[in-house]
């Protein structure tokens, strides 16, 4: 009998862990993890209203960023490993040629 | 006569100029004075046609003739229109005759100046102007010939460019003059609100009835009135104007555009008759500016100079006649004056001709035998403005002090008793000048005159034309031509000046007054002009109780005066002046330099307008505000421009920061957001 | 084929196909094929809008060689061109200038003559435009579209290293009121599903437009800023000396007043009559402090460029007191005057880039006594000097002289006192340009002119500037000429703006100077010079 | 042909075109150079444009169509975007073929991705079912990501890349939130069934969220104020012809997709979202143009450019009924056409090496390359609004609809963000027509690119994107036309099928 | 039952999410994210997700964090260092989690009721599980994203390709 509005405050929680450590974490990867993270918190949310609706097509939707995930990690990765082979550098404080 | 013949009066003066200035650079000098003077010649025939026709029994009192319309829009019109009456025939007669006999004094007199042709096309192009002024049926084409008389006179005046006096003198003529246009305009707007019209028949045909403010909108011709003829307090322009040729100063600056002040208070009689007020002013501006200038014209040591101020002093007899409504009598003078004053000046120039350009009265003197036709007709101008009967000015002066002294104007006794005091003045200073001149010892240097050479006035060592002529600067230049001892001038210069001279010893004669047994037919001539003057008075109502006579006899008692103070002080002992000059020096000073009215005119109003325009408007509010205004909102859009960059520091993680920021944002306005329509 | 219906787009067209035919020509060092080219389409402009006056139905008020097409149906904009009294005479006036213009960039620009001569056509393509453009939409592209040219052309073509700046003040000034005025446009089209000025200023004149007299006055407000600064009025004329000392000669010849005068005129008083007409107190105020500030400029000013710049907002100045009188006289004297100034201010320019050309300065203090070695430049300059400043006879006399009546007999807040401080101007600009006359030709030989050996006017200079001054002449003794046109357009503004008071101003029949008893017949003298002149003061009306 | 296929038929070139590029790309030596994958990707863009084409005749006798139980639809909204796509992607690709030097390689996967991610935009544009869309978003968008860290030489590319990659992904991150949120409020994530489900859903706070976290996620993909952080650096950093391609097509996609989703999926909530776009589109413009004033970098100044245009558009929005849609389309489309145009030559001004940079370096350019300043100067001048140019039609279209609405201020503030912004635009333009101050030269002539004769394709591209921007401006009747008739649509777009219905109930 | 696996599972989650935030060595913080999604598939599980959550294991903590650590290991990343980077992540960016964070919670504490709870069971005491209507749904409606996803796979590809390939 939990509300369904707790696994929601979950994934809320996670959600903002997620953004917080976007903005705190300096290495890229680790950047990139609090997005995986992020994306978590919307699954946790996604499968909570899933049950709510007796719906499956929110638990496709998980499914579905599963697989985007995974492909943006694909991706993501190279690019990090992109910019490593440029900059030397993993922390993104250093990564800011471009501004103003 | 074909009134369509009134056309060419002016416009063969202007085909003259055009002709002129266009070609007249590439003809030789006897085709360009031959043509001006045919020119001008012309239209004085014509006059005198017109002239014949008029004085003909059974003649209307007007003729006029109008063109298509010149400025036409719904509910007001101007044509280009010219009526003749018999005070236009007076004047068309004085500018023509003077006209034409100063161009045939310049065509010797400038025969050596390199801009001859130039000469000739301004002199044309004044007449044209001048004759338009005089011929014109509605203000605002009288103040078309107004304005270009003055641009006539702003060439002239400037003829000698190069020198920055002259060029200075020009352009002081044509802004004071610009001045009294200012009042003109607005005379002329407040006829039109009130008239509808600027045509001299509507508006003076409804001057009875109408209600108009008719002390301002005489005011206002008033000042423009002194802006040309050279009234107190724009005077300032006419000494300077003597810069010009001497001609010029003859004809413009003497006999001609400088009396259209007076011929348009005169013309405008009948406005002025309705404001009571404008009249006292304009005696009490006449009255002073007469004063004034014979003061200053006492110490004055150029010759042109003392001209200069007699000449505004006599402007302001005439003005003062104006102001007492004495309008016959000031154009009585107007062409009394016209003649001698011409007369004087052209005289002059004779003289100055025959010392190679000198003009100081100081190193002249004892010219009587050396120039002898040049010191008599030089005699008849001087008795003439003197008021020695009989000559002209005895009669037309005293015709003003006469009116005056009987007027019914508050100020009547004060204004004769200056215009006598003034009379006095003037006897004085034009004897000084004809002792200084004529009588006592030679004064000038004969070898260094026949050398070309002044030992006093430096600018007349470089010949015109043999050097650069941007650097020369010439004085009257054509006479540092030809370097050689004192002498007369050539007969074609002589012949005017007789001519004139016989015209300031009778010309008075036509306007004697009942009281001295003449008919004042010149009065009568002009009765129909100013028919809204009381009635002459006729023989039978004559009486000797009029004071007439006794007035006269004053007027001449202080004509003589001067002319035995100027014996006195200039021929019987010549250093007692100078003495008396160290004695009352402030005085003297006051007097030679003019009042400091130039001073005071520059440091009161020019110099601080020329302050505020370049440190108020120009550094304050055009820099300042107008631009500061551009600048302050292109910097503060900048600033704010800075504000965005600073957002964006290139750090991903301050990045993602406002993107957070702004989430939170939109979150939390649309949960609880302004939302109008929402409950 | 009847070519009063084509014959505004054929103006219209003409300088465009003449840039696309430039556009096209490669460019030579040194060659003058461009000049030639442009030449031709400017003279050939010329000619078709010489057919406008000709062909043009005097007493009528209406608007002549109409054309209105459906150009974007959907919202129901229209290519409406047409003409009346107002711009008939203006777009004659763009085309006779741009000739000129040409002429006068003959040997001022060198190189890159491809992209002035484009960007000059295209400049006088945009103010053909806004004359002819009786579709709000369409007039406000050719608006818009006026400043590009422009702005080009100052920014490639500036005299000094400002001249990138100067160019996008210009171009900002102009293009931000723009902006709002757009907003304004759009509104009106909103509330009226229209962009037709006929229909637009027969709405106004019902009171249709907008029963929100807030939001009408706001929207006259935008109309009337934007073009106050194009103008410019006296505030708002920030950009102006920038743009004028930089631009080049053919540039600056129809760079200030017309666009912005006509476009008052045309729009802000027909669509906003009431609130123009409110507004009056203020304009009237700014015009007369205008005129005194730009001449007390002008009067201190070393650069002959920024001299002419002030002397030149002192006239626009005059225009725009005039015009906002509200009188016949001063709506007729105002328009007749953006004729006058635009001639005057394009032949004081041409000379002064004359000046520039022999001796590469605007620097007053360099010049001096170049009138014995220019003869017919100096009488050139003192003609165009002696219109400027208004001598009867000339073209700026005429213009000044109705404007200033209009202030007089206007019913305008203290109108007396802003007549007086106007009427100061005419003495002031005879000071400045004539204080400048003398710094420039008289006296002794400047510095520059002591360096360098100029030369009088070439037979191509004379053709440039002897129209102008003989159209000075002329348009200052044959006014109606011009202005019968002018007044038609003049009557329909004034009337509607203010009714005319029966009793203030009597009604006077002119009568001829000449006594019945007079032996000639008083018509025999206007016989003889071809037509009568019945004196026709029909209800004076001012 | 069934009309599953028909409706996905452009895509379905572009997918069919993508894979061959790939194939093909391996045969061809190493060395050589990769035009001929250039010309094929060029000639399956249009025929699929042909295709979409043939879509809207389609549509136009039959209405719309829908395929793939509701997940797509295609009518003329959905057919508009898709032209306006693949015209961008034609264009971008005819520019960029010579773009890319022979030292560099991966010519042939610049083709296919950015076959691939047109593939993605187009599938955002018709899908009306909110996975297909996420999925569309994301293929556009990792291709995107990829794109702009293409030049990996330069270490700004890299910057570039990795930057709009964590940002995107981050507002991703959002945007799914909001579909999850959406899910939760009404129980289905197709847009129609939303709109239905909205009208008595227990939790319209949930709603509310949702359409806060779309809002974010989309106005990061729009460049919207303030989520526009990211645009100024990433558009710097990657080569001028993507950043062309990138700040046009995806946007059009993601506009598209707010679109649909505002005015079909949350119509109730309409004055809700309208204000919250009334403050974005305000901000937007302003600190766009704000933005760009002090800017020295081209590229970085079009990029506030583009934030500012982002909120033009969006004043579109704010006109409630088909008005706005109308204008938005347009709007778009003019957009398009001149921001593609000015990168374009942008990339054949500089080149690969991009040797000139600043405005500076632009000093002068209309001596030495007089068509390219010209039509840069033309686009920038329709990137103004200058009348006669699409920029000031869309400009003007956009405003008339706000001010249709009522929304005059916003007019107002639209219109004098638009004067602001001539300044920046002004300086560039300035700078290609002054004449370079003498002896000091703003551009050694090495550091550009060789001044050649650009080639045929580039020369047509070009043309095309000027004609397009110069249409649009004086004759935009057809185009209106169109979005007129389109903008009736999205209201009444998706049939809820499937998804509706409620799934299997486990029990 | 299910209340103890939300709160053990979802503190277990909440900390290791933290543990992310607060480990300064990304294979730390890698791992700690393995943490949170093993919790999540727990709580998916008890959401009757069981595809899911077998799905989270494999596919999310089995490959894609695998990839991470191997990236991790192949940029030799060591502990970040502590730099100044940005003010504004702090100042604007942590109260804005928070804000948001807020936002989120009152606005489910709000629909608490409506949003209902779950069912004490549920999918738990059912002997079938969902696979089946999520397979028939994922083949029929969503049979065109799941098309399209393989375009996205494929892109990944590419651009790892071209992305991390060595330049010559």
């Amino acid at each position: 009998m939990v509300p369904i509005a707790y696994y929601l405050i979950l994934a809320a929680i996670l959600f903002s862990i997620g953004i917080a450590a976007f903005l705190i974490k300096r290495n890229v990867i680790t950047i990139f993890m609090s997005i995986e993270l992020m994306l978590n918190a919307v699954n946790l949310t996604f499968v909570a209203f899933s049950h709510m609706w007796h719906q499956v097509s929110g638990q496709i939707f998980v499914f579905f960023v599963m697989v985007v995930a995974a492909a943006e990690a694909a991706v993501g990765l190279a690019i990090i490993i992109a910019l490593f082979r440029s900059r030397q550098t993993l922390n993104v404080d250093q990564v800011n040629l471009m501004r103003n | 006569m074909n009134p369509n013949l009134l056309w060419l009066i002016p416009l063969l003066p202007f085909a003259g100029f055009l002709i002129n200035g266009t070609i007249g650079r590439k003809l030789p000098r006897p085709a360009v004075s031959a043509i001006a003077l045919l020119f001008t010649a012309a239209p004085a025939v014509l006059v005198a046609q017109l002239w014949l026709y008029m004085k003909s029994a059974g003649a209307p009192d007007a003729i006029s003739v109008v063109s298509r319309p010149w400025i036409a829009i719904t509910g007001f019109q101007v044509n280009f229109s010219f009526a003749v009456d018999h005070l236009t025939l007076i004047m068309l007669g004085v500018v023509t005759g003077v006209g034409f006999l100063i161009h045939v004094y310049s065509a010797s007199y400038m025969a050596e100046d390199e801009g001859y042709w130039r000469f000739f096309a301004y002199l044309n192009l004044f007449m044209f102007f001048m004759l338009v002024l005089v011929l014109a049926e509605s203000f605002l084409l009288l103040f078309v010939g107004w304005e270009g008389v003055g641009l006539a006179s702003y060439l002239l005046i400037g003829f000698y460019f190069t020198k920055d006096s002259a060029a200075n003198a020009g352009k002081k003529a044509f802004i004071v003059n610009r001045i009294g246009d200012f009042g003109f305009l607005l005379a002329m707007f407040l006829l039109i609100q009130h008239f509808g019209s600027l045509s001299f028949s509507t508006v003076f045909a409804h001057v009875p009835t109408a209600a108009a403010p008719f002390t301002a909108i005489c005011l206002l011709l008033v000042l423009g009135a002194a802006g040309k003829s050279a009234q107190i307090p724009l005077y300032v322009w006419l000494p300077d104007a003597m810069e010009g040729p001497t001609p010029v100063s003859a004809l413009i600056h003497a006999a001609t555009m400088v009396t259209a002040g007076i011929y348009m208070v005169a013309r405008c009689h009948v406005l002025f008759d309705r404001s009571p007020t404008a009249l006292l002013v304009v005696a009490c501006i006449g009255a002073a500016t007469a004063l004034l200038a014979a003061t200053i014209g006492m110490v004055q040591h150029d010759i042109k100079r003392v001209l200069a101020y007699s000449t505004v002093s006599q402007l302001g007899y005439m003005f003062m006649a104006c102001g007492v409504a004495a309008y016959s009598a000031a154009i009585f003078h107007l062409m009394t004056h016209a003649f001698f004053k011409a007369l004087l000046f052209l005289a002059a120039g004779s003289v100055i001709h025959a010392l190679s350009g000198e003009q100081d009265m100081r190193v002249m003197g004892g010219l009587r035998k050396r120039i002898p036709v040049t010191f008599w007709t030089m005699t008849a101008g001087v008795f003439a403005i003197a008021g020695i009967p009989p000559f002209a000015a005895f009669f037309s002066k005293d015709e003003i002090l006469y009116q005056a002294f009987i007027s019914n104007n508050p100020l009547a006794k004060l204004l004769w008793a200056v215009g006598v005091l003034t009379a006095f003045l003037t006897s004085f200073y034009m004897f000084r000048l004809w002792f200084k001149t004529f009588f006592g010892a030679r004064r000038f240097d004969e070898d260094a005159l026949a050398h070309g050479q002044s030992t006093h006035a430096p600018h007349t060592d470089a010949a015109q034309g043999t050097s650069d002529p941007s650097t020369t600067a010439e004085h009257d230049s054509g006479q540092a031509a030809h370097p050689h001892g004192v002498h007369e001038s050539s007969w074609i210069m002589l012949l005017p000046l007789v001519i004139l001279a016989v015209f300031s010893i009778i010309g008075g004669w036509v306007g004697i007054p009942l009281a001295f047994g003449g008919h004042n037919e010149f009065e009568h001539f002009l009765h129909p002009v100013f028919s809204t003057l009381p009635e002459l008075v006729t023989p039978e109502h004559f009486s000797f109780r009029d004071p007439e006579p006794i007035l006269a006899l004053i007027s001449i008692a202080a004509a003589l005066l001067g002319l035995l103070a100027a014996y006195v002080l200039y021929f019987r002992s010549p250093g007692r002046a100078s003495d008396l000059a160290l004695k009352a020096r402030p005085v003297y000073s006051l007097l030679s330099h003019k009042y400091w009215v130039d001073e005071i005119y520059g440091a009161v109003l020019i110099g601080p307008l020329l302050a505020f325009s370049r440190f108020v408007l120009g550094g304050l509010i055009d820099a300042g505000l107008v631009q500061g205004a551009g600048s302050a909102a292109g910097s503060s859009a900048r600033g704010l421009g800075s504000l965005v960059r600073r957002m964006q520091s290139g750090n991903i993680r301050s990045y993602a920061g406002w993107l957070a920021l702004g989430a939170a944002a939109v979150i939390l306005f649309t949960l609880f957001g302004l939302h109008p329509f929402h409950p | 084929m009847n070519p009063d219906r084509f014959i505004l787009s054929l103006i219209l067209l003409t300088p465009l196909v003449g840039a696309a035919v430039l556009a096209f020509i490669p460019e030579r060092e040194g060659s003058k094929k461009h000049h030639w080219i442009a030449l031709v389409f400017t003279l050939l402009t010329l000619l078709f809008t010489l057919h406008l006056p000709f062909y043009y139905i005097y007493g009528s008020g209406a608007f002549q060689y109409e054309v209105s097409l459906p150009w974007i149906a959907n919202l129901a904009i229209r290519y409406h061109v047409g003409v009346d009294g107002l711009s008939m005479w203006l777009v004659v006036l763009t085309g006779l200038l741009a000739p000129l213009g040409v002429l006068a960039s003959w040997n001022a620009i060198k190189t890159r003559t491809k992209t002035f001569f484009v960007l000059f056509l295209l400049q006088q393509v945009a103010m053909i435009g806004i004359f002819i453009s009786l579709d709000l939409f369409l007039y406000y592209g050719f608006w818009e579209l006026s400043l590009v040219p422009m702005t080009l052309l100052i920014a490639t073509f500036g005299r000094t290293e400002n001249r990138r700046r100067a160019a996008i003040k210009y171009f900002l000034y102009a293009f931000i009121p723009s902006a709002i005025l757009l907003v304004g446009m759009i509104w009106l089209y909103v509330r009226t599903g229209t962009f037709d000025f006929v229909n637009l200023q027969a709405l106004a004149a019902q009171h249709a437009i907008s029963p929100n007299g807030h939001a009408l006055w706001l929207c006259s407000l935008a109309f009337l800023i934007a073009f106050a600064v194009k103008v410019p009025i006296f505030p708002l004329h920030g950009w102006m000396t920038d743009a004028i000392v930089e631009a080049p000669t053919a540039a600056v010849m129809v760079l200030v007043g017309k666009l912005g005068l006509y476009s008052i005129l045309r729009f802000s008083f027909g669509l906003f009559p009431d609130e123009s007409r409110h507004i009056a107190p203020l304009l009237v105020a700014l015009g007369a402090i205008g005129i005194v500030y730009g001449a007390l400029n002008a009067l201190v000013q070393n650069d002959l460029k920024r001299l002419a710049s002030f002397s030149t907002l002192s006239h626009v100045s005059f225009i725009a007191l005039g015009i906002f009188t509200f009188t016949i006289s001063g709506i007729d004297g105002g328009t007749f005057q953006i004729l006058n100034e635009s001639l005057i201010g394009a032949a004081l320019f041409i000379l002064l880039g004359l000046l520039y050309e022999r001796y590469g300065t605007y620097n007053m203090q360099d010049y001096g006594g170049l009138a014995a070695r220019h003869p017919w430049m100096v009488t050139a300059f003192v003609l165009t000097s002696l219109a400027a400043v208004g001598l009867p006879m000339l073209n700026g006399f005429i213009g000044e002289f109705l404007i200033l009546n209009g202030a007089m007999q206007s019913i305008t807040k203290h109108h007396v006192l802003w007549t007086v401080v106007a009427t100061t101007g005419v003495i002031l600009s005879s000071a400045y340009m004539l204080w400048m006359i003398q710094r420039v030709f008289y006296g002794k030989l400047g510095v520059r002119p002591a360096e360098v050996t100029g030369w009088d006017l070439t037979a191509r200079e004379h053709l440039e500037l002897c129209p102008l001054v003989a159209l000075f002449l002329i348009m200052g003794v044959a006014s109606p000429f011009w202005m019968k046109a002018i007044d038609t357009f003049g009557i329909a503004t004034a009337d509607k703006l203010l009714a005319p008071n029966p009793g203030k101003f009597r009604h006077i029949e002119a009568e001829t100077y000449s006594r019945p008893t007079s032996f000639v017949d008083p018509k025999l003298g206007a016989d003889a010079l071809g037509k009568p002149a019945p004196p026709e003061n029909k209800g004076a009306r001012y | 042909m069934s009309t599953n296929l028909l409706t996905l038929l452009p895509e379905l070139i572009l997918t069919i075109t993508g894979i061959l590029v790939m194939l093909i790309e391996p045969l061809i030596a190493p060395g050589r150079s990769r035009k001929p994958l250039g010309w094929l990707a060029i000639f399956g863009t249009a025929l699929s444009g042909i295709a979409a084409y043939y879509q809207l005749q389609i549509t136009n006798r039959t209405g719309a169509l829908t395929g793939f139980y509701g997940t797509i639809q295609v009518d003329g909204f959905s057919v508009f975007f898709h032209l306006l796509i693949a015209a961008v992607v034609l264009v971008t690709l005819m520019g960029s073929l010579d773009y890319f030097e022979l030292p560099v390689t991966h010519a042939g996967e610049y083709f296919a991705l950015v076959l691939f991610g047109s593939t993605g935009m187009m599938f955002m544009t018709s899908s009306v079912e909110l996975l297909m869309v996420f999925v569309g978003l994301e293929i556009s968008s990792i291709s995107t990501y990829i794109l702009a860290g293409f030049r990996k030489a330069q270490a700004t590319a890299s910057e570039s890349s990795l930057k709009y990659f964590l940002l995107g992904s981050f507002a991703t991150a959002f945007f799914l939130y909001g579909i999850a949120l959406c899910f939760g409020a009404t129980g289905s994530t197709s847009i129609a069934a939303i709109a239905q489900g909205l009208a008595h859903t227990q939790t319209p706070l949930l709603a509310w969220l949702a359409l806060a976290m779309i809002v974010i996620g989309l106005g990061f993909k729009v460049s919207a104020a303030p989520f526009h952080v990211w645009t100024p650096d990433v558009y710097q950093g990657a080569p001028a012809p993507v950043v062309g391609l990138m700040s046009t097509a995806p946007k059009a996609a993601a506009f598209a997709v707010l679109l649909r989703i505002l005015y079909s999926g949350f119509p109730l909530y309409q004055q809700r979202w309208a204000v919250l776009i009334w403050l974005i589109a305000v901000l937007s413009m302003t600190i766009g143009n704000l933005g760009a004033l002090l800017q020295t970098d081209v590229k970085r100044m079009l990029a506030y450019s583009s934030i500012a245009h982002a909120g033009y558009l969006l004043v579109a929005f704010t006109a409630f009924g088909p008005d706005g849609i109308s204008a938005a389309c347009f709007y778009t489309a003019t957009y398009a056409a001149m921001n593609v145009g000015a990168f374009l030559v942008l990339g054949q001004i500089s080149g690969f090496g991009e040797g000139a940079r600043s405005i500076d370096d632009f000093t002068g350019m209309a001596a030495r390359r007089p068509v390219l300043s010209a039509l840069l100067a033309f686009f920038l001048l329709s990137l103004i609004g200058i009348p006669f140019t699409g920029g000031f039609f869309g400009k003007f279209y956009v405003f008339s609809a706000a001010i249709h609405s009522g929304n005059i201020w916003l007019a107002v503030i639209g219109l004098a963000n638009s004067g602001v912004a001539c300044f920046y635009y002004l300086r560039l333009l300035a700078a290609l027509y002054t004449r370079p101050v003498p002896g000091e030269s703003s551009v050694s002539g090495a550091t550009l690119a060789p001044a050649r004769i650009f080639s045929p394709a580039a020369g047509l591209a070009l043309a095309a994107t000027a004609l397009a921007t110069l249409a649009l401006g004086i004759f935009p009747g057809r185009i209106l036309h169109l979005t007129q008739r389109l903008s009736t649509e999205p209201a009444t777009s998706g049939t809820p099928q499937a998804l509706s219905a409620p799934s299997v109930d486990p029990r | 039952m299910q209340i103890a696996l939300f709160i053990i599972f979802g503190l277990l989650a909440v900390l290791a999410a933290l543990n992310l935030l607060f480990q300064r060595h990304p294979i730390n913080s890698a791992l700690s994210l393995v943490v949170v999604m093993m919790s999540l598939a727990v709580l998916y599980w008890s959401l009757g997700a069981e595809f899911l959550a077998a799905a989270q294991v494999i596919v999310y903590a089995g490959a894609v964090m695998v990839l991470f650590v191997f990236v991790v290991m192949l940029l030799n990343a060591g502990e970040e260092e502590r730099t100044h980077g940005s003010k504004v992540a702090y100042i604007a960016g942590i109260p804005g989690a928070a804000a948001i964070f807020c936002l989120l919670a009152f606005v489910f504490l709000k629909n608490k009721t409506a949003l209902g709870t779950t069912q004490l069971g549920g999918y738990l005491s059912s002997a079938t599980s969902n696979i089946r209507d999520l397979s028939h749904v994922l083949f029929t409606s969503l049979l065109l994203p799941f098309e399209v996803t393989s375009i996205l796979i494929l892109i990944a590809i590419l651009g790892a390709v071209v992305l991390a390939r060595k330049e010559l």
